[in-house]
């Protein structure tokens, strides 16, 4: 089968549908959640759904799509209700609650397996399902079901979002401003447990607790608003979910929901890695663009100052390649670029540096002595350190705040070392 | 196939066997076992099973009793080839103790089913003959255990075998009324291997031997697409696995415009309730033929 | 003779610059203030006198040798935020961890040590609260059992940050009473403060800071209006913005 | 006799949790259990396809190398990417499960093999596998836990001044010589052993409720670090003993008792905190700074 039958078969995309929605849903959610620093909150509550579902199969003795939801709300809902009521103890952190939560409904869900094992209740054995999950196997009830909480989530997010947006940020501030905090705690917890619930029933927990934090780690290092952030990390989200189901289509033995966590684990390390403004591959990208540019202002100031002492404006070859050579090797390659650039001309067999060139080292000039001057005047460094520190600051100033130095210091027109400081033009 | 008990465990077995206080004389792991010894040793020996119905074998979890009864138990009878999971690895470590008697593990290896380099299909007792075979060679291990009664399991064995062969007899003659090409049994995790291998009726199903290995889209992709082409009417449901998972595998046929429908549940690695007609082996067996038959037959 | 000498200590956190180029000398057995404005860095150059702080450029000399050779001359008091103060510790407990920087792995405190504690108890007048939970103690009460268990270190150098930081009254005279003795003592004593007031009054030397070196010397010499308003006035403005400018551009400010 | 043999088999690693989790409960990385016993998942099955079989040495390998993998990026992901530590934790715990349950399916499918039964112990199982060691007959199971309670004890008794100077005050430790890095390291390595014997022996469910529980519990009831060490065992020998008598009782899961005794007796002892204090009019003398305490950190 190729790719193209796979996603034009029927079953394959119910199952792209339903993964890629309640990725989707579990995305936008975790990043509410993500930011409000619960992350943890989604793995335990993913765990303490399996007494609830224990349950449910007890009553109904067989697998009833709605008593086995309605099972695992309750289970969460009772779980979120113990975290909250646990808060009142301050010596109890929020580690501490967590695992309390956890070793309790999850214990408890196991002793009610062994109970349903004792009476013989069909397929008992299937609750393990609800932890590790059966995602290739997605039903159209199923789907329907993601479809409809995805839009209450999708909705509730939209219509109230600055609210949220809010409550996550400063809770109290929220509730300085007047906003329905209670509420919107309610509504926050609400939107959790429909998103946890769903995704439990078809992914299973651990898979839960995945979709939950990768995408919102992955978006918070790519983009910087949080509107944004909902966006990528939904889209994220559900791009691994449509592969994940592809591969898992495509090849035999590969499982559904792992394949859709392996992906979104390897596009958040991706992220971190390449990806975004603070990863490791864009800032060394960054800073090599800066020494580049560094470079050829020290070339420039290097052959401005030529000018000013030899009084001549153009060189030979060889006078300019001894020049370069003369203060450091790698001067060569930036000559050569500020040729390319046009800041530096061949003509008549002659090197000058164009009129840009002259005007943008006379300004870098102008920088470095401004601030020799500053630092000598102010900041009370001996002189022989001038150069060095000065070296390093003129590349970063901008116009105007070379203007404000030059007020600053009553614009004069001598450096410390006596040469002339070139008028601004 | 190793010898499932061994000298040293009768020695020990004779030191443990008086200080029991409580517990059944014999411990079975699953309930389609039980009712086989049952038939062997009849009312000579309290045969206790630790799973009961609708369980599935493989996630079985065991409890504090199930733990007190297997210490104390004078012999234990599992099934064996990995079919009870983690609780194997127990009582490979206890046979040491108490003599512990795999009854899959008793049929020469040719007998059985490779389903992988070094494994083999543990569902035996599907296969009626086989499953005579089997427990007559249970009668002879357990009239080692218990000299007494020697003949009389063997005699009882041999009863019951006869009734095994009625049964089989019975099955072949069912499973004639099935046009050849629609005898394709299609079931969640592959449990019918001997049956088919018995009566020439192919099986397919969607996990493999282990009813816990997570299966994948492509293995529905492609089952669908078989049971299309082959134009097959009916996948049967099984008592102790989900059924969602077959869902799927219908939704795709029907989509490719096939008419397909779900029927049982049969019962594969347990019995029914007990006192239920599908609560003995004999009674499981012919309720899982006539549902077959009945889902097999075209339906007018 | 010099205890504490700097040479164009620079630090920078991440692209941030917290001190550029300081170069003093600060004596031995003097009572020594850093002071200065706010984010001018008096911590940082605390933590990397102690050899908390990676230098960016430059180096420090305690007596002579790098940080991580003196330890055992050296105490070092944290700012009280720093610290969980429900740990389940009494004071007794907290005084007591002065002495561990000599005992080994393994080796339990020895009578000797626990007289020194209830020694240093008794000079922050905290000897009563011996037993008491931290959790039940006021922040002045947390300052001394910091106090205490610095003296409990029984070291040359102390480098206190903050210690007079939003105490009660009773507690300022205490930390005062303490510093007098330890000069009484001959030790060197570093403090970051920022109440000019008191540090006319009670101390001998000053390092005045803002990002670099205003001015280090004897109280009087450093405390001029001149030092003062180089130090406080805006026109190191410059400075702060050049500082902002190198975190847009996250230029690492590598060089000499 | 399997009643003694599964007792003192749990009660030794109850031991053993008790006295890591204390530690673990006051530098608030409690949860690093839960997360190392999901995390360890990949290298244990990779260590069966690999050896091809179930024996112990192969599994702790893969599960110690898996868990030392998990350790090192929580620790790049926190101090490198800021990511917040319950978002590393949950992220990394996710991730690796669910790698392990890709090699499971993905090479194990044939060969009878699932998370459940491949890593998981069952501390039921326990008195069944007699192993003798020097001439003494007793559960494997007993000797891994007693073996493991030596080396956590070993551990706290010589480290006792560093674990809780770094976890007190880090800065004042680095300023003593004691790095705060290394023992927080050693500290995640111990918690790393403690938590991957302990999977094979009873489940993940157990390993995370026997470090949390009787810790959490410890640190409500006690109020100087000492007595939170006794009772944090005392607690765990009591959720042990109560577990095993409730899972008789109602002839359930050993594991699942245990858990939900750990887990349950500190919502009872909060419950307990709130009555006793409420309606109590009469304040302690000092209870007038521990309230400004409590208000200082609402949780």
């Amino acid at each position: 089968m190729s790719w193209l039958e796979i996603f034009s078969h029927p079953l394959v995309l119910i199952a792209v549908g339903g993964n890629a929605l309640i990725a989707a849903v579990l995305a936008l959610v975790g990043c509410l959640v993500v930011l409000r620093r619960e992350a943890f909150v989604g793995d335990v509550l993913g765990h303490s759904v399996l007494p609830g579902i224990a349950l449910a199969f007890v009553l109904v003795q067989s697998e009833q799509l709605g008593a086995i939801l309605a099972g695992a709300l309750g289970a969460a809902a009772a779980a979120m209700l113990l975290l909250a009521a646990l808060r009142v103890e301050p010596r109890l952190r929020e580690d501490a609650r967590l695992g309390v939560v956890l070793s309790l409904f999850f214990g408890t869900g196991i002793v009610l397996l062994t109970v349903l094992q004792r009476h013989g209740v069909a397929h008992s054995g299937s609750l393990w399902r609800f932890l590790f999950g059966q995602a290739a196997g997605i039903t159209p009830a199923e789907l329907g079901m993601a479809a409809a909480i995805g839009a209450v989530v999708v909705a509730a997010i939209a219509l109230f979002w600055k609210e949220l947006q809010a409550l996550s940020f400063d809770a109290e501030f929220a509730q300085l401003v007047g906003l329905p905090v209670g509420w919107l705690e309610l509504l926050y917890r609400a939107l959790v447990l429909m998103a946890v619930v769903v995704g439990v029933y078809s992914v299973g927990a651990v898979l839960v607790s995945a979709m939950l934090i990768l995408p919102a780690i992955a978006a918070r290092a790519l983009v910087r608003r949080l509107p944004s952030m909902l966006l990528v990390a939904a889209t994220l989200a559900a791009m691994s979910a449509v592969l994940g189901v592809g591969l898992s289509g495509l090849f035999a033995g590969v499982p559904t929901g792992p394949t859709i966590v392996l992906l979104m684990g390897a596009v958040t390390a991706l992220v971190m890695l390449a990806g975004a403004r603070q990863s490791v591959l864009m800032q060394a990208l960054q800073r090599g663009r800066l020494v580049w540019q560094q470079r050829q202002e020290d070339v420039l100031k290097l052959l401005y100052k030529r000018i000013e002492s030899s009084g001549r404006a153009e060189w030979s070859s060889a006078e300019l390649l001894r020049t370069l050579r003369s203060w450091r090797w790698s001067a060569v390659p930036v000559a050569f670029w500020l040729a390319l650039r046009g800041k530096l001309r061949y003509r008549a067999r002659r090197w000058e540096l164009s009129p840009g060139g002259v005007q943008q080292a006379r300004q870098i000039v102008r920088r470095h002595r401004l601030w020799e001057l500053y630092l000598e005047r102010y900041v009370g460094l001996p002189v022989e350190r001038l150069h060095g520190d000065a070296e390093m600051l003129e590349h970063l100033l901008a116009p105007e705040m070379t203007a404000e130095l030059e007020r600053l210091l009553g614009y004069p027109t001598k450096d410390p070392h006596g040469r002339p400081i070139p008028p601004e033009d | 196939m190793r010898q499932g008990w061994s000298v040293a465990a009768l020695l020990c077995w004779l030191s443990s066997g008086l200080s029991a206080t409580w517990g059944a004389e014999i411990v079975v792991t699953t309930s389609i076992l039980a009712d086989g010894v049952h038939n062997i040793v009849g009312q000579r020996l309290q045969v206790v099973s630790l799973m009961g119905a609708g369980v599935d074998p493989h996630l079985y979890k065991p409890t504090v009793r199930d733990v007190r009864r297997l210490e104390q138990a004078r012999v234990i009878i599992a099934n064996g080839l990995k079919l009870e999971g983690k609780m194997e690895q127990a009582l490979r470590r206890m046979a040491r103790r108490t003599p512990v008697i795999f009854a899959a593990e008793l049929l020469p290896p040719q007998k059985l089913r490779e389903v992988a380099p070094g494994e083999y299909d543990p569902h035996v007792w599907l296969d009626p003959q086989l499953w005579a075979e089997v427990l007559r060679r249970l009668a002879d291990t357990l009239g080692q255990l218990f000299p007494l009664w020697r003949q009389e399991f063997q005699a009882r064995a041999q009863h019951y075998a006869l009734q095994l062969q009625e049964l089989d007899g019975w099955i072949q003659q069912q499973l004639e009324r099935i046009p050849p090409p629609q005898r394709v049994l299609v079931t969640v995790h592959e449990a019918f291997g001997y049956f088919g291998r018995r009566y020439g009726v192919q099986t397919l199903a969607l996990q493999g031997v282990s009813s816990a290995s997570e299966f994948g889209l492509a293995r529905v992709l492609q089952l669908a697409e078989l049971i299309h082409t082959r134009a097959l009417a009916t996948l049967f449901a099984e008592s102790s696995t989900p059924v969602r998972a077959l869902e799927g595998v219908a939704t795709a046929v029907r989509w490719r415009g096939g008419r397909v429908r779900i029927a049982g549940p049969l019962y594969t690695d347990a019995l029914g309730k007990p006192g239920s007609p599908e609560g003995s082996y004999l009674g499981m067996m012919r309720m899982n033929v006539e549902r077959i038959v009945h889902g097999l037959l075209p339906q007018p | 003779m010099i205890a504490i000498e700097c040479r164009d200590v620079t630090v920078q956190y991440g692209h941030r610059v917290a001190l550029w180029g300081v170069t003093c000398q600060l004596p031995a057995g003097q009572l020594i203030a850093i002071v200065g404005p706010n984010g001018a860095g008096k911590s940082t150059l605390l933590r990397a006198m102690v050899g908390l702080v990676r230098l960016s450029r430059g180096e420090i000399r305690l007596f002579g040798q790098a940080p991580e050779r003196v330890r055992r001359r050296v105490s070092y008091m944290p700012q009280r935020e720093t610290v969980d103060w429900d740990f389940p510790l009494t004071v007794f407990d907290v005084v007591l961890m002065g002495c561990y920087g000599e005992l080994r792995l393994g080796a339990r405190p020895r009578r000797e040590h626990y007289e020194r504690a209830q020694r240093a108890l008794e000079l922050v007048g905290m000897e009563r609260y011996a037993e008491r939970l931290l959790s039940e103690l006021s922040g002045g009460q947390q300052q001394r059992v910091f106090l205490a268990r610095a003296l409990a270190q029984q070291a040359e150098l102390y480098l206190m940050d903050e210690p007079l930081a939003g105490v009660d009254a009773a507690t300022e005279q205490v930390v005062l009473h303490v510093l007098e003795e330890l000069r009484r003592q001959g030790k060197t004593v570093v403090v970051v403060h920022h109440d000019l007031q008191t540090i006319a009054e009670r101390f001998d030397w000053v390092v005045l800071l803002n990002l670099r070196l205003v001015a280090c010397g004897i109280v009087p010499e450093v405390l001029t209006m001149a030092n003062l308003h180089g130090a406080y006035g805006g026109r190191l403005q410059m400075l702060s913005d050049v500082a902002q400018v190198l975190e847009q551009r996250r230029q690492r400010l590598r060089h000499g | 006799m399997d009643v003694v043999w599964t007792l003192a088999a749990a009660a030794t690693l109850a031991l053993a949790c008790a006295l890591l989790g204390s530690f673990l409960a006051l530098r608030r990385t409690l949860l690093l259990g839960d997360a190392l016993s999901h995390a360890v998942l990949p290298g244990v099955v990779l260590a069966f396809l690999w050896s091809g079989s179930r024996e112990l040495l192969p599994m702790l390998l893969g599960a110690g190398a898996a868990a030392l993998l998990a350790t090192l990026l929580l620790e790049l992901l926190q101090w490198r990417f800021r990511v917040h530590p319950d978002a590393a934790l949950g992220a990394v715990l996710a991730t690796f499960f669910a790698a392990g349950i890709f090699l499971l399916s993905r090479f194990a499918g044939q060969v009878d093999l699932d998370a459940e039964c491949v890593l998981y112990g069952e501390l039921a199982y326990v008195p069944l596998e007699l192993v003798s060691v020097m001439g003494v007959e007793a559960p494997r199971g007993l000797w891994t836990s007693a073996a493991l309670l030596a080396g956590v004890g070993l551990f706290v008794w010589l480290a006792y001044k560093e674990l809780v100077l770094v976890s007190f005050d880090p800065t004042f430790a680095a300023s003593i010589g004691r790095s705060p890095r290394k023992w927080s390291l050693a500290l995640m390595g111990l918690t790393a052993a403690v938590t991957v014997v302990a999977l094979e022996l009873v489940g993940a469910v157990l390993v995370v409720a026997l470090l949390v529980g009787p810790a959490a519990g410890a640190r409500l009831l006690t109020r100087r670090l000492p007595q939170m060490l006794l009772v944090s065992a005392l607690l765990a020998l009591g959720a042990v003993g109560a577990g095993y008598g409730l899972a008789w009782a109602f002839d359930g899961a050993l594991a699942g008792w245990i858990a939900v005794v750990a887990g349950g007796h500190v919502g009872a002892i909060v419950l307990l905190r709130r009555l006793r204090k409420a309606p109590a009019s009469a304040q302690e003398p000092f209870a007038a700074e521990q309230d400004n305490d409590q208000a200082q950190q609402p949780g």
